[in-house]
């Protein structure tokens, strides 16, 4: 098992989960898609950590592991208040920060 | 046999991930997205890092998948209509994040790893939840001590962001 | 130490009438008379102790002004018989005119400002006479400036007042603009701006006669807008807007003086000067007293009649100096002073009594005013130069030294005017105080007040002339070329003007021109056996063109004025507002902004577009990682 | 007094001022007042006092006060004035005083933030003139620009919106430039000598390529150009001017145009060669300010703008004198600078007090005022004359010695500024003329005359410095020519060099 395995394998979900935020027009998708990219950037750090002999990265982790559950509740609350005024869940309609 | 799991938890990540982002119901997608974590929990496994492991199955699968699944229930969107699944810009999106993939992959892959090493054994790796313990309270207490500050900030935030204002205005000023 | 009181003085009466005395119109009187006969007081014993010995060493006393590397300037005073003579006629005829002002102005709504400016002026014009040196003497130059700018503008409600006060001042800084380029020319040939020190530095001849030349005609500039000299002279009759007092003291005998009393003391340059440059000065001179002459022919106004008269003595004076003949301008300085002086206040008493400006609306006044009525007769027999008058001997002195100079076409000029000041002088006096009555109002002789300075400057009107008596020593010119740092102060080439020979063929050619004069105008304002009408049908033309003044009036306001006005300015305003502002600024405002307008619409508002932005960009930019 | 931080107290106390405003409720204008008069009051009184106890023999920077602020990267708290600083802070604590009464008659609405707005910016202006670190130059250099954004924008009179925005993009570009000059100074000196320091005193000290020299001074003469301002960038000038209220008209032209030429001075000393090279430049376009920023003021009929077109052209005077880089005109810069601030605040705050009555600042809509407001009359005249160079007022003191000096150096660029100063008394005369001679009229029946004290104070206040320094300029003179004189050596050695 080399570095790179574990690279490429945090890559490939990383752009599953970009293709996720560009791609659907549900917003709770589009969340769950954000931490999917949270979660292979934690697998790289992980893995840099180990190859690296290195605590930082596991450090880290844990700190994104961390701001990324405040994030979710914070998301998640912003998309309920944002739900009540609008009905909607679609992003393509929340669209008033425009020209 | 190492090679043989990360296979395996690779794989399964992989098509779970790809299921989260396509399929039509939401609720199937948090599913989805709950197995994928369990996978990266296998990762951060045969990655040493036992704590890591734990941490994610408690944070993610339990606490933020849950927090996903309440809010589906309550914003009760069911499934999508396929016009409503996709999104406008969709074919110019998925060849940028393939380009984006190769040129990536192909950056990894002719590569290497130039970095200093660090001063840990493998052995003190692999039981890291000591060692994190002590980094976290030591090198890192300041970051440590914002970032538990940003948590309560959050939970505050979220509650407020979500209770109903009732009587808005009438008691603004205490 | 007195001789700075002589500035301090006035100029403390200045401040305490504006700060103090400022409501009681009375008492504000008092202190500014009180401060220029306390002025006139300090004078004297030095004036009288000069008279015993004219050659005494001049006093100088300066303290330091500025200092910096490169640049020192000191304000002092210098005593020596010129500022002497000078310090005794602005004191002397300052307070004539300060006593005589307080009964004319009297119950006047700005008396007391009316004071505090005239003190202000005595302070200004006390500190050109005393200034030894370029810097102090443009200091008070300017000062002047600003009084004669306050008190003919004194009736500021009235337009022409406001006008002329304004012209006055920018006239007189078109004219400061060479004299301060002069004083430039020349503190860089000499390095010091004192005048003592320049006179010795030009007398050793480390100066070229080029930059002499230069720096003569530049500060001759200065001369030519406060002596109103031709083309600058257009001033002068305006500022008879200023109450009449003003008119004799500034616009006649002091102020106005100040232009030919710098040229002489300022003489070492003159001296040195070529020839050509004098020569610039001396037609100036003739042009501007032959033309006023004719001008003041064409005037009903009996103020501006007189202040022509003024322009046209003015430039006797000029054109003496221009001649080298110094000591005979500043002769003719002083008793202009007195009968000019004189004649300005008969005028200002005629004027309080018939309240009218036009000698037409006047007549037959002898018998109303007999005080006012002789002096001012004895003041115009003075002007016209009859034997034995003080203008007989200062205009004869004048003439003798451009006769002597060679320039027979000046003298020629200077004779033909005072032929022309005598029919002019005839005029006024035949038609104010004689022939018929067309006065409408009762008018009265003034009261004491105003009547004893005019009888005070009557005498001396008459016989000041005898200062200049040829062959008597020490007179008028031994003093005057006794002025410290002359080349004559050492024993120099000037002191051959100051010798000064009686020319009967001189004195007789004038005479008779004036006595021509006199009886052409006895002839038409007197006898009426001339029809006053028929010559001015005759000359129609040529007599509205005098009542035009010569139209140089009109050219300046048409043409130079509105040139500027309307023209360069609008021109520059032009520039500004379109060119600059709405073209250029406005421009890249306008450009700027379409281009935001523009790139406005790829802000669609949808969260996906700038996500696929950003992972766009990371992609290029990878990319160019990779290639690089 | 030995120790005593004077500087730091004249600089701090209008900030401390601002600190203790946020705490005060707004309806208590006399305690807010109050607060801005005293603040003031410190910084006036210390700035005079400073200026007695310079000691103008020794020269050189004085009462230096220096805290270190960022180790690393060689930034440090440090002030210390010369004896140009002195005159500009003193010019500065003038301004602001008779600002602050100024402010009291004319503002009638958010006077609390007025005065904070006010009070910060003073503090950046007396910050820019005792830095002797290039950071807290520019910091405070943007603390005295940016504050005019509210205070034209809130308190401003017609096309308010228009000349802030105008202003600020303007002294922003400017200052933008003059950073990119600054960081360079920065890191040559830092790699000339290895140790990285803002500190201009040590910055001033290396001694710089003539090519590079000549290089960098044209970006910091364009970015301090902009604030002085040298044509053709004036024109946010006269707009802001017209636009701002009194007080802060007075400060805008009275101290903040200095800020742009004490800019230059600074990188005159730092860069001598650099400024030999570009001084003819400056001679030339200063022609352009004085001429055209003069015929531009003739044909304006707008009081403000009027005068705003004539500061940009007494400036023209400054910038000559500047480039004649010898004693008597650089001497005469700098005293043009504080005289023409004395004046022009002077001038701002009459025709403020005239607007705040009368509506309208257009000279045809005047006439005869002087009978109706006399003292107001006698201080516009007073202005006009100093504005025209009378002697016994300051500015003449001060055009005298940079047409002496100029006439040294560009006897041509001399006589056209002579020239220039009729093209001043020409409209200042008419101005006079028109709005406070001749017949009065009507409609300005009820126009009131400054009577009370705290109408007169500014008046008074700044008239008497034009007549004190007027007659006797020595007073100020000899503490500016103690800061000139190393200036001026140090840049005819780059030229000998």
């Amino acid at each position: 098992m080399t570095l790179n395995h574990y690279l490429i394998l945090s890559f490939i979900l990383f752009s599953i989960g970009v293709a996720g935020v560009l791609l659907r027009r549900n917003i709770i998708i589009v969340l769950m898609s954000l931490e999917l990219i949270f979660n292979s950037v934690n697998i790289s750090l992980a893995a840099f950590a180990y190859y690296l002999k290195s605590i930082t990265g596991t450090v880290f982790v844990v700190f994104n592991i961390t701001v990324a559950a405040a994030e979710v509740a914070i998301g998640l609350a912003i998309l309920v208040a944002v739900y009540r005024t609008r009905k909607t869940v679609n992003v393509e309609e929340l669209k008033d920060m425009r020209y | 046999m190492e090679q043989i799991f990360f296979y395996i938890f690779a794989v399964i990540a992989v098509v779970t991930a790809i299921a989260v982002v396509s399929v039509r119901n939401p609720v199937h997608s948090a599913l989805y997205l709950i197995v994928c974590f369990l996978q990266v929990a296998a990762i951060f496994i045969l990655l040493r890092s036992p704590f890591l492991a734990a941490v994610q199955v408690f944070i993610y699968v339990g606490a933020v998948m849950v927090l996903f699944l309440f809010a589906v229930m309550v914003l009760d969107v069911g499934k999508e209509s396929f016009s409503e699944h996709m999104h406008s810009q969709a074919i110019p999106a998925v060849i940028t994040v393939a380009g984006l993939l190769a040129v990536a992959v192909w950056l990894i892959s002719t590569g290497s790893l130039t970095a200093p090493l660090g001063p840990y054994t493998e052995e003190a790796l692999s039981k890291n939840t000591e060692v994190i313990g002590k980094a976290l309270y030591t090198q890192y207490i300041f970051p440590f001590e914002v970032v538990s500050l940003l948590l309560l900030i959050a939970l505050i935030g979220a509650v407020v962001l979500v209770l109903k204002d009732k009587g808005r205005g009438a008691g603004r000023r205490p | 130490m007195d001789i700075w009181a002589l500035l301090i003085v006035p100029l403390a009466a200045a401040l305490i009438i504006t700060f103090i005395t400022r409501k009681r119109a009375e008492l504000s009187s008092y202190v500014s008379v009180g401060a220029v006969v306390i002025c006139f007081l300090i004078v004297l014993p030095y004036f009288v102790r000069m008279l015993g010995n004219p050659h005494f060493e001049h006093i100088e006393q300066s303290f330091l002004w500025l200092d910096i590397p490169g640049l020192m300037v000191e304000m002092g005073t210098i005593i020596d018989p010129l500022s002497l003579i000078m310090l005794f006629i602005v004191t002397f005829v300052g307070s004539l005119i300060h006593i005589y002002s307080r009964n004319y102005m009297h119950g006047e709504k700005g008396y007391a400002r009316f004071f505090a400016s005239l003190s202000l002026f005595i302070f200004s014009m006390l500190g050109i006479v005393l200034a030894n040196n370029f810097i102090m003497i443009f200091v008070f130059w300017e000062l002047v400036g600003l009084a004669s700018y306050l008190l003919i503008g004194f009736y500021f409600e009235k337009p022409s007042a406001a006008d002329a006060a304004k012209k006055a001042f920018l006239v007189n800084r078109i004219g400061d603009f060479g004299f301060i380029l002069g004083i430039f020319v020349l503190y860089y040939a000499t390095g010091t701006f004192n005048f003592i020190e320049m006179a010795h530095i030009i007398q050793a001849g480390n100066v070229s006669s080029g930059t002499l030349g230069l720096a003569a005609l530049l500060i001759f500039c200065g001369a030519m807008g406060k002596s109103a000299q031709f083309p600058l002279h257009v001033w002068l009759p305006d500022a008879m807007e200023g109450p009449t007092p003003v008119s004799a003291l500034i616009h006649a005998a002091t102020m106005v003086a100040a232009g030919v009393y710098m040229l002489a003391r300022t003489g070492f340059l003159y001296a040195a000067a070529p020839q050509e440059a004098m020569m610039v000065i001396a037609y100036i001179g003739g042009i501007t007293a032959f033309m006023a002459a004719l001008l003041a022919l064409g005037q009903s106004d009996i103020k501006r009649i007189i202040a022509y008269s003024t322009l046209s003595s003015l430039g006797y004076m000029v054109m003496s100096v221009g001649v080298g003949g110094t000591g005979a301008g500043m002769f003719y300085l002083m008793t202009h002073a007195f009968f000019k002086a004189l004649l300005f206040l008969g005028a200002g008493s005629v004027i309080h009594a018939c309240h009218t400006n036009d000698i037409w609306e006047m007549g037959k006044l002898y018998p109303k005013m007999k005080v006012t009525a002789v002096t001012f007769i004895l003041g115009a027999l003075a002007m016209m130069g009859i034997f034995p008058f003080s203008g007989f001997w200062s205009k004869d002195e004048i003439l003798t030294s451009v006769f002597s100079s060679g320039n027979y076409l000046l003298f020629g000029v200077g004779v033909l005017t005072a032929g022309i000041t005598a029919l002019f002088m005839t005029k006024v006096v035949a038609v104010t105080f004689f022939g018929e009555k067309r006065y409408h109002s009762h008018p009265h002789e003034s009261p004491v007040g105003m009547t004893i300075p005019l009888v005070v400057l009557a005498i001396f009107a008459v016989i000041a002339g005898f200062a200049g008596l040829p062959g008597l020593d020490p007179n008028f010119g031994t003093f005057v070329s006794a002025v410290a740092g002359s080349a004559a102060a050492h024993a120099g080439e000037h002191g051959a003007h100051a010798e000064h020979h009686f020319n009967y063929f001189v004195a007789i050619t004038s005479t008779i021109a004036v006595f021509i004069g006199i009886i052409i105008g006895w002839l038409i304002y007197s006898k009426k056996s001339i029809d006053n009408n028929a010559i001015a049908e005759k000359f129609s033309g040529f007599y509205k063109a005098l009542q035009n003044r010569l139209y140089i009036d009109h050219f300046y306001d048409r043409v130079i004025v509105a040139g500027i006005y309307n023209n360069i300015a609008r021109l520059f305003n032009f520039i500004e507002v379109y060119i600059i502002i709405h073209f250029v600024l406005n421009g890249i405002a306008y450009v700027t902004r379409q281009i935001g307008k523009a790139l406005r619409l790829t802000i669609s508002g949808q969260l996906q577009h700038y996500a696929f932005a950003m992972v766009g960009g990371v992609l290029v930019l990878m990319i160019i990682f990779v290639l690089l | 007094m030995e120790g005593f931080p004077i500087l730091s107290v004249i600089m701090l106390s209008p900030l401390a001022a601002v600190l203790l405003l946020l705490f005060i409720d707004d309806a208590r204008v006399a305690v807010v007042r109050g607060i801005a008069i005293a603040s003031t009051s410190i910084s006036l009184g210390l700035s005079i006092y400073l200026l007695c106890i310079y000691d103008k023999a020794k020269g050189g920077f004085q009462f230096i006060e220096k805290i270190e602020w960022v180790r690393s990267l060689g930034i440090s708290y440090h002030l210390g004035v010369d004896g140009i600083s002195v005159a500009m802070v003193l010019l500065t604590s003038l301004v602001i005083f008779t600002g602050v009464f100024v402010s009291w008659v004319g503002i009638k609405h958010r006077i609390r933030e007025h005065y904070m707005f006010l009070l910060l910016l003073v503090s950046g202006v007396y910050g820019v003139f005792m830095s002797l670190d290039l950071v807290f130059f520019f910091l405070f250099y943007e603390l005295a620009v940016i504050p005019m954004y509210p205070l034209i924008g809130i308190w401003g009179s017609a096309n308010r919106e228009y000349a802030t925005m105008k202003l600020t993009l303007y002294l922003s570009l400017g200052a933008m430039v003059a950073l990119l000059g600054l960081l360079s100074l920065y890191f040559t000196a830092g790699a000339k000598t290895g140790v990285y320091t803002f500190d201009m005193l040590q910055i001033a000290s290396l001694s710089y390529e003539t090519g590079y020299q000549i290089k960098v001074f044209l970006p910091l003469l364009f970015g301090f150009g902009v604030l002085v301002p040298l044509a053709p960038f004036h024109s946010w000038s006269p707009t802001g001017h017209a636009a701002a209220p009194s007080a802060v008209s007075m400060l805008h032209a009275g101290v903040l145009m200095k800020l742009g030429a004490y800019g230059i001075i600074r990188a005159m000393w730092i860069l001598p060669e650099g400024a030999q090279y570009w001084m003819p430049w400056v001679a030339g376009l200063s022609l352009i300010n004085i001429f055209y920023g003069g015929m531009v003021a003739m044909s304006r009929r707008d009081m403000k703008f009027m005068i705003g077109y004539s500061s940009s052209s007494h400036m023209g005077y400054v910038l000559l004198g500047l480039a004649t880089v010898n004693y008597i005109g650089v001497n005469g810069a700098v005293l043009l600078m504080f005289a023409h601030g004395v004046m022009t605040a002077l001038a701002f705050s009459l025709i403020g007090f005239v607007y705040d009555q009368a509506h309208t600042r257009m000279i045809y809509d005047f006439s005869g005022l002087a009978k109706k407001v006399p003292f107001v009359a006698v201080a516009f005249a007073i202005m006009g004359f100093a504005s025209s160079g009378l002697p016994g007022l300051a500015n003449f003191v001060a055009e005298l010695m940079v047409f002496i000096g100029a006439f040294k150096e560009y006897p041509i660029h001399a006589i056209v500024a002579v020239f220039g100063i009729i093209i001043t008394a020409t409209y200042m005369l008419r101005c006079l003329r028109d709005v406070f001679f001749r017949e009065p009229m009507e409609k300005w029946d009820d126009l009131r005359d400054a009577r009370t004290f705290v109408e007169r104070l500014p008046f008074v206040i700044l008239i008497a410095v034009l007549l004190v320094v007027g007659f006797y300029p020595t007073v100020i003179v000899d503490v500016i020519n103690s800061g000139v004189v190393p200036l001026v050596d140090k840049l005819n050695a780059a030229k000998i060099g």
